[in-house]
């Protein structure tokens, strides 16, 4: 009897096991995204998709589809965050005398460079990396993203020649560059790196199940290159443009997940999916089509916040390009600032076109500090999580923000998913590490990579950096 | 309730005339109940009669109330509470006989020494007792226990040898009152042996009331001394349960408004601890009306 | 007369100093069989080598000899001097000093109750006049000494703090005003629950009932003299007396656990500490004091029964 | 000598910014308040070099200063010295002395200045044979420690070693306030009623074992905000929960971790994260026979469900580990998986050990007939609910497999001479926790094996031996991370230890107290700059 107690235990709390205990059907799906098991909501809906009655349809499908976004978002910070330690690590690792001698750091360091808009260093670093005995492909990666640092400073010119680059990456960059997707099938492709990039393009292309065959069994969590010279010394790098890849085909994944709904749906899903689908194409960069499902998705009766981004949406679509004017944004502000979904979404435009405009900027600033203070009730972890990244992302001081943060993480269960949403988690994680608190953030991102793949360069870079930055004597001392 | 609790070492036409015979037999039925009720207990555990195995964990039932499956709940790894109470008589029952036993054993003896020849007596009996007296018991066990190993013989026999005093004293006290009495003196002027009349007067008329008490006092002494060592983490340890280790653990949840878990070991402790003096007293009374 | 009182004294003294010497020794010798090293209290012993820590515990004095330590104890104690505490470096008699005096105030404000307690219940049941009072009293004292001291400890802190919050949990400094309060608690659960209430009451009642039952007594009543004299001697004093000395050692020892309890920073928390370093000087102190507590309490019973009757003396 | 300047100037700069943090406390916060902190148990000393216990260790925070201290970045910045220089073969340092420094002024300490004299009398009085100290060991490095004038001097090292300024942090005291100058005993009043130089100073150690401490008015950095820093010593950590819901203490430095959810419930309180630097483990003693056989540590570890006692022990607070290293260091080994829970395998294993036959009791037994038991060890100590629980699951999970396991508690004096001298245990239950060095050297080499030495399991293995001692001794921190994650790797598949979890303990703090922050367990380094706010004093 002790077996079958301690058995039934098991089984209800291992997270893994979580499934056996969630009920049938759209309900126990909506439990299981409740808890952030986004991976395994989808899969409990697929596998019994036929049993789901008519009415729940609909529903079903939104939530697989949100799902997706919210899994895009989440992968969207963790590119930031990965960006950010990425190149620390490798600033460390150049800092080391003892890694002198090592080619791939400039180049790496260049490809992070790009990442984090530092683009006349990475130009530079990438030119020399070029020139440096890299075994071709990798020269010619170096190459490609110099084109790119290039494009983004406005030299297009010069960027031009290398950009015409026909393997899965030259193409990927011009995907970003200029948005353009050219998926010729090519030779069957081995490498998971190409596989990756050519998934992106293939669903930018809308070939999704060419790319999700593709896509299957693809590994986030392997190094690019592994340095093994001294097998006592293992330096691993990995290229910051599978995560940007990666963050892109989860948005596609969105995206095909709500069209049918935006397109075909009715009522509230219908208004709902069109402004997930054109949020998701708006970070795809297809504005056009971003366009008209958002004016779609606005029209319908959205809540006043989904509603407000949407026009928010909106209004960056059309100063695309340019700086928008004061006049332009003053109105907008004013009837969109009362939202947390709008500010935030503020947030993310005040690092692109909005950058520069005053008194707007200096506006968002106070109204972003006390955006939790004014809500009500507790705030949904999702909100406090992207509210964090924001303030973060403005370079707040993070002490005072993990405090701030701590306030709404569920202590007794810190890092885990159920009682903390994945975005709050990055956050923290984010938080502790600008903080120089790197065993919190460790201990984070562990508990997260449980659930989530992909997080392994992050680990180990923000590793890396711990080593490299820890001055303890050394001691261990028992306890019971 | 009062009468009937009390012993009256010589019970005399004024106080029968008081007495409430009906409260008595109520007292005397609740204590000997107890008494029984503890043995038989004691037996059906030693039997292995239980209504559950006392080690069996329920992980998924952790400081459960009372339910059908579990009749006083479950402890704190989801083990069934009344199955460890009906274990942790063995935790007492034979060690607590054996500490009573110590210090009744030598207790009786120096007691009488010291009584009957306080001359030649009182001086090294009293040092002894004081000595006995003056280590702090909780602090004798504990270095006993580093010393050896949490044992419960060990820690009872050790409480049994400094209970010795208190018996000794008693037993002294009673017989130096006993000597100013007449018929005493007059049997020792008599010439009577000592050995007799210490054991027909003394000991049979006079001292096995005291003795009595004693005894039931001792077991309800053992039970507490082994859960106040409990408290401080040196009692009967686990998985052997006692009521004293039971308390302790519950002990934990207390404040968080969960007292059931501390609470029905400590009940169990206070109805046989009562039940043990209830009885001495019943008993005694038989005694006395015998004896007078 | 004088002659005698030098004597008794005379006695009395030696009595003493044999007890003190023989309830050091035991302890010392306990101690010292023990496992567990004083040493682990200076140095963090997993950092240092066989030779140092060797240094160390020669550094402390404890690489001599059984028989040494003890005879410089003695020597030293024989000065007054009972050496300095292991764990904190102060004199130890400042540390009897510092906790003694709360652990007699608790111990001491306890045993009243208790007696009081006892003393009040005993007499309403052998004068059986108010047999309800009585009755209820008795019960109530059972119960309380069949509960550990520790739960009802636990119990008190529950009902008066965290169930209706009428008293701070705390004393000392920085506590809230009115903390005096929480200093009734401590003591109301050490009287009334270190077990050996109900045992006290019986104690008293039987004696009462002795005395009552004596031929003079019955026979003054017979005469409806007042029998509050030979009461007051035979029923009261004496056995409070003996009661008294009896149970001193008790109460020390329900201390230590409520001392734990309600935090109590007393002589019981000092030995309980002293016990599990090892701190041989402070324990050696403290069953000293203990020891010349008991034979305090024994002097003044044997005093008071002398005081009572006479022939007892001699 | 070059390289050193800059060293010089950096450390000038930071002593800048530093000061500018908080130099004459201009950050705008109120001063006043007081804040009352329980801790389990007293400290035996106060002083630093006396102090052997984690409450002194945190108390001195509060009253002295070293040389350097950290930030709370964790980076070295000056304390005490306000600059200084390393000599290119990196064997001597020259620190200079800030000039502003009193010792808190008190009977015979007037209001005197820090000088170099006290700097050096610290660290001779440490080295000094007769002070009895922890810090001994740690400061075997230092060759020479020699006053240059009034406010420079130059400490030696035997030779260059990673971190020595990190190492050079320890607390200087007022010498000339020593009983006796050259040396540092218990039964000098020093020990119980320090002076120090830091944001507080010791104004009374009342009967009640509560240590009081005041602002310091003249503290270089400017006075601390807060009025007094109470410490309360606990002897019931039940009680001490009650006594932070009940308002008799403002912050706890480690909650119980059974009270957790309860306080993080009650909107006044904030819990504070800290050193997640620790592991629980059960070590297997190499002494036994069976537990030399790897088949039968690995068996143990498969039958063990360490997920559910996790679950439903510490309500998941905490996370399983694969390895000697907690999930929170920079030495994990991410690739390796914990050993997962399955008792099927664990038969398996066991047979493949040889213990094919099972007893009547269902027990396996041994060759020489006897059943398979070994005698789990654990400490008594009065606060143990969890540990007994893990124990008595241990048990059950054992008997599954047909393996016998004894409980065995010992006090905890008694433990440690049984683990560490005697190595009389087979398998023994504790926590170790590192620094952010996660040095396991002394745990696993085999040199390690002696009596009070970490390697209790007596473990050995030449190729870990190598391994370990050249992951301590190269400076090439890439070159460290990848030994330490063979070594974890290797480690894991050897399982000496059944590696259980890492939980991470908390400081409750009530929201009065504003501007927290926290070293990860001195805890207080900075307390000066905590502050109440006006209204809630």
């Amino acid at each position: 009897m002790k077996k079958r107690h301690l058995g039934f235990v098991l089984l209800a709390l291992s997270p893994g096991a979580a499934q056996a205990a969630v009920k049938p059907g759209l309900e126990g799906a909506q439990e299981l995204f409740r808890q952030s098991h986004w991976e395994e909501a989808r899969g409990h809906l697929r596998s019994q998709w036929g049993a789901i009655p008519e009415k729940d349809r609909p529903a079903a499908t939104f939530l697989i589809g949100r799902s997706y976004v919210r899994e895009a978002e989440f992968y969207r910070a963790l590119r930031r965050f990965g960006s950010e330690v990425g190149l620390a690590y490798l600033e460390e690792l150049e800092a080391a005398k003892a890694n002198r001698s090592v080619v791939w750091i400039p180049l790496f360091k260049g490809l992070y460079q790009i990442e984090v808009d530092r683009n006349v260093e990475a130009e530079r670093l990438l030119l020399a990396a070029a020139q440096s005995p890299l075994p071709p492909e990798w020269k010619a990666t170096a190459r490609l993203r110099r084109a790119l640092a290039l494009q983004r400073l406005g030299r297009a010119s010069e960027a031009a020649a290398a950009l015409q680059d026909q393997s899965p990456e030259g193409r990927f960059c011009r995907l970003l560059s200029s948005g353009m997707a050219e998926p010729q099938s090519g030779p069957p492709r081995e490498g998971r790196k190409d596989k990756l990039l050519l998934g992106a393009i293939l669903y930018r292309a809308g070939r999704a199940t060419e790319a999700e065959a593709l896509l299957s069994g693809v590994n986030l969590d392997l190094p690019d290159v592994e340095e093994n010279a001294d097998p006592k010394k293992v330096l691993r790098f990995h290229d910051p443009l599978l995560g940007i890849a990666w963050e892109r085909i989860c948005w596609e994944r969105a995206v095909v997940g709500l069209k049918p709904l935006a397109v075909g749906g009715a009522g509230i899903e219908k208004g709902l999916a069109a402004y997930y689908l054109g949020l998701s194409l708006f970070n795809l960069g297809a504005l056009g089509e971003a366009a008209t499902f958002l004016k779609e998705a606005s029209g319908s009766s959205l809540s006043p916040e989904l509603d407000a981004a949407a026009r928010l949406l909106l209004a960056a679509l059309a100063w695309n390009g340019r700086s928008p004017t004061a006049p332009e944004l003053a109105p907008l502000w004013e009837n969109t600032r009362a939202e947390p979904e709008a500010v935030l979404l503020w947030a993310e435009l005040k690092h692109g076109d909005v950058s520069k405009v005053e008194p707007f900027v200096s506006k968002l600033e106070p109204r972003l500090r006390d955006l939790l203070a004014a809500s009500p009730e507790r705030p949904p972890g999702s909100l406090v999580g992207k509210w964090g990244l924001a303030r973060l992302r403005q370079g707040d001081d993070p002490a005072a923000l993990l405090a701030a943060l701590s306030e709404h993480r569920d202590k007794s269960n810190k890092n885990k998913l159920e009682w903390n949403d994945p975005l709050l988690l990055v956050a923290l994680a984010a938080t502790s590490y600008r903080d120089h608190e790197y065993p919190q953030s460790l201990e984070t991102l562990f508990e997260l990579a449980k659930t989530f793949p992909g997080l392994r360069p992050l680990q180990w870079n923000l590793q890396g950096i711990y080593a490299a930055r820890q001055r303890a004597g050394g001691e261990a001392r028992i306890s019971q | 309730m009062s009468r009937f609790l009390e012993l009256a070492l010589e019970p005399s036409a004024w106080q029968r005339v008081r007495s409430w015979p009906l409260h008595r037999t109520v007292a005397t039925v609740f204590g000997t109940g107890m008494a029984t009720v503890v043995v038989a207990v004691y037996l059906a555990s030693v039997l292995k009669i239980l209504p559950h195995d006392p080690d069996a964990m329920d992980l998924g039932a952790v400081n459960a109330l009372p339910s059908a499956a579990h009749l006083l709940g479950t402890d704190f790894v989801g083990r069934d509470l009344l199955t460890r109470i009906m274990v942790g008589t063995q935790a007492f029952f034979l060690p607590g006989l054996l500490s009573v036993s110590v210090s009744l054993l030598f207790g009786t003896f120096l007691g009488i020494l010291a009584g009957f020849w306080p001359v030649r007596f009182d001086t090294l009996v009293g040092l002894l007792l004081q000595l006995l007296e003056s280590l702090p018991k909780l602090v004798l066990i504990l270095l006993v226990v580093a010393l050896f190993r949490a044992d419960i013989y060990l820690i009872l026999l050790v409480v049994g040898i400094t209970n010795i005093p208190a018996a000794a004293e008693l037993l002294r006290a009673r017989i130096a009152v006993l000597r100013r009495k007449s018929y005493i003196e007059a049997a020792i002027a008599l010439g009577l042996p000592p050995s007799r009349v210490i054991l027909k007067h003394v000991l049979w008329l006079h001292g096995r009331g005291l003795v009595l008490i004693q005894a039931t006092i001792g077991m309800g002494e053992a039970i507490l001394i082994e859960t106040s060592l409990s408290y401080l983490g040196f009692g009967v340890q686990e998985p052997t349960p006692s009521w004293g280790n039971m308390v302790a653990l519950g002990k934990d949840y207390f404040f968080r408004g969960e007292l059931w878990l501390s609470t029905v070991p400590a009940a169990a402790i206070l109805l046989t601890v009562l039940g043990f003096h209830l009885l001495g007293d019943a008993l005694l009374e038989r005694l006395e009306a015998s004896g007078a | 007369m004088l002659k005698r009182i030098r004597g008794a004294l005379l006695r009395e003294g030696t009595r003493t100093a044999v007890l003190f010497l023989l309830v050091t020794m035991a302890m010392f010798v306990l101690l010292n069989l023990a496992p567990g090293d004083p040493v682990a209290l200076y140095v963090n012993v997993q950092s240092l080598s066989p030779p140092e820590i060797e240094a160390v515990r020669h550094e402390l004095g404890l690489d001599r000899s059984l028989p040494v330590r003890y005879g410089v104890w003695l020597g030293r104690m024989i000065q007054g001097d009972l050496g300095h505490s292991l764990r904190s470096g102060r004199p130890v008699t400042l540390e009897l000093w510092r906790t003694g005096w709360r652990t007699l105030l608790l111990a001491g404000s306890a045993m009243t109750l208790t007696l009081l307690f006892a003393a009040v219940t005993a007499y309403l049941v052998a004068m059986g006049q108010h047999p309800v009072w009585a009755s209820g009293l008795t019960a109530l004292g059972y119960v309380l000494s069949g509960l550990p001291v520790f739960w009802l400890g636990y119990l008190a802190i529950y009902l008066a703090t965290t169930r209706f919050h009428v008293l701070p949990l705390m004393m000392g400094a920085g506590a809230p005003p009115g903390n005096w309060a929480f200093f009734l608690v401590p003591v109301v659960v050490l009287g009334l629950g270190n077990g050996t209430v109900s045992e006290v009451t019986r104690h008293l009642r039987t004696h009462l009932q002795g005395v009552l039952g004596e031929d003079y007594i019955r026979t003054a009543r017979a005469k409806g003299a007042s029998l509050w004299r030979h009461l007051y001697k035979d029923g009261f004093v004496m056995p409070l007396s003996s009661l008294l000395a009896n149970k001193i050692p008790y109460v020390l020892g329900g201390a230590i656990v409520v001392e734990q309890v309600f935090n109590w920073p007393g002589m019981g928390r000092l030995t309980w500490q002293a016990a599990a370093d090892r701190d041989y000087p402070t324990l050696l102190g403290v069953t000293l004091l203990a020891s010349l507590i008991v034979r305090a309490g024994h002097i003044v019973k044997e005093a008071v029964q002398v005081a009572v009757n006479p022939q007892l003396a001699d | 000598m070059k390289c050193a300047m800059v060293a010089g100037v950096v450390a000038g700069v930071l002593a800048l910014s530093a000061s500018g943090i908080a130099g004459g406390r201009d950050d705008g916060f109120p001063d006043g308040g007081k804040l009352v902190y329980g801790e389990y148990g007293r400290p035996a000393t106060l002083d630093p070099i006396t102090t052997n216990d984690m409450v002194g260790l945190r108390l001195t925070e509060l009253l002295f200063n070293g040389l350097v201290s950290f930030s709370p970045k964790n980076e070295v910045v000056p304390d005490l010295a306000e600059k200084w220089s390393v000599s290119p073969d990196n064997r001597v340092y020259t620190f200079t002395l800030r000039s502003d420094v009193k010792w808190h002024s008190k009977a015979g300490a007037g209001d005197r200045t820090v000088t170099a004299d006290d700097v050096v009398g610290t660290l001779d009085v440490i080295r000094q044979p007769k002070t009895l100290t922890p810090l001994k060991a740690a400061y075997e490095l230092v060759a020479e420690a020699r006053k240059l004038d009034g406010q420079t001097l130059e400490i030696t090292l035997k030779r260059p070693i990673v971190n020595a300024l990190g190492r050079l942090s320890f607390k200087v005291v007022p010498t000339f306030a020593l009983k006796n100058p050259d040396f540092l005993s218990r039964d000098d009043p020093f020990v119980q009623n320090p002076v120090g130089s830091g944001p507080f100073q010791l104004s009374q150690l009342t009967d009640e074992g509560d240590v009081v401490m005041e602002a310091n008015p003249s503290y270089y950095k400017g006075r601390p905000h807060l009025d007094r820093v109470i410490l309360k010593p606990f002897a019931d950590k039940n009680v001490l929960t009650q006594a932070l819901l009940f308002n008799s203490a403002d912050m706890v430095v480690e909650v119980n971790s059974r009270d957790i959810a309860q306080i993080q419930g009650d909107k006044r309180f904030n819990l504070y994260p800290y050193n997640a630097l620790s592991y629980a483990f059960l070590g297997h003693n190499y002494r036994n026979p069976h537990l030399a056989k790897k088949e039968v540590r690995q068996a143990i570890t498969f039958a063990t469900n360490r997920q559910e006692m996790l679950d439903s022990f510490y309500s998941g607070r905490g996370a399983l580990i694969s390895g000697p290293f907690a999930p929170g260091s920079w030495a994990y080994n991410l690739d390796v998986k914990p050993i997962p829970f399955n008792p099927a395998r664990a038969k398996e294993l066991l047979t493949q050990a040889g213990y094919t036959k099972t007893g009547s009791d269902g027990y396996l037994l041994t060759d020489e007939g006897k059943p398979l038991q070994f005698t789990l060890k654990i400490p008594i100590e009065k606060e143990n609910e969890t540990v007994k629980r893990v124990a008595l699951a241990f048990q059950n999970y054992l008997k599954q497999v047909g393996i016998k396991i004894n409980l065995e508690f010992r006090e905890w004096q008694a433990w440690k001479q049984d683990v560490f001298v005697d190595h009389d245990f087979d398998i023994v239950i504790a926590n170790w926790a590192f620094d952010d060095s996660a040095d396991i050297s002394t745990l696993f080499h085999s040199g390690e094996t002696g009596a009070w030495r970490n390697n209790f399991v007596g473990y050995s293995n030449p190729e870990i031996d190598g391994m370990i001692v050249e992951a301590k001794t190269t400076l090439d921190r890439e070159k460290q991370r990848t030994i330490n994650q063979r070594l974890h790797a290797l480690l894991s598949d050897e399982q000496p230890y059944t590696f259980l979890w890492t939980l991470t303990n908390y400081a409750a703090i009530h929201k009065k107290v504003r501007h927290v922050e926290l070293h990860p367990f001195k805890l207080f380094t900075f307390a000066d700059t905590w502050y109440i706010a006006k209204k809630d004093q």
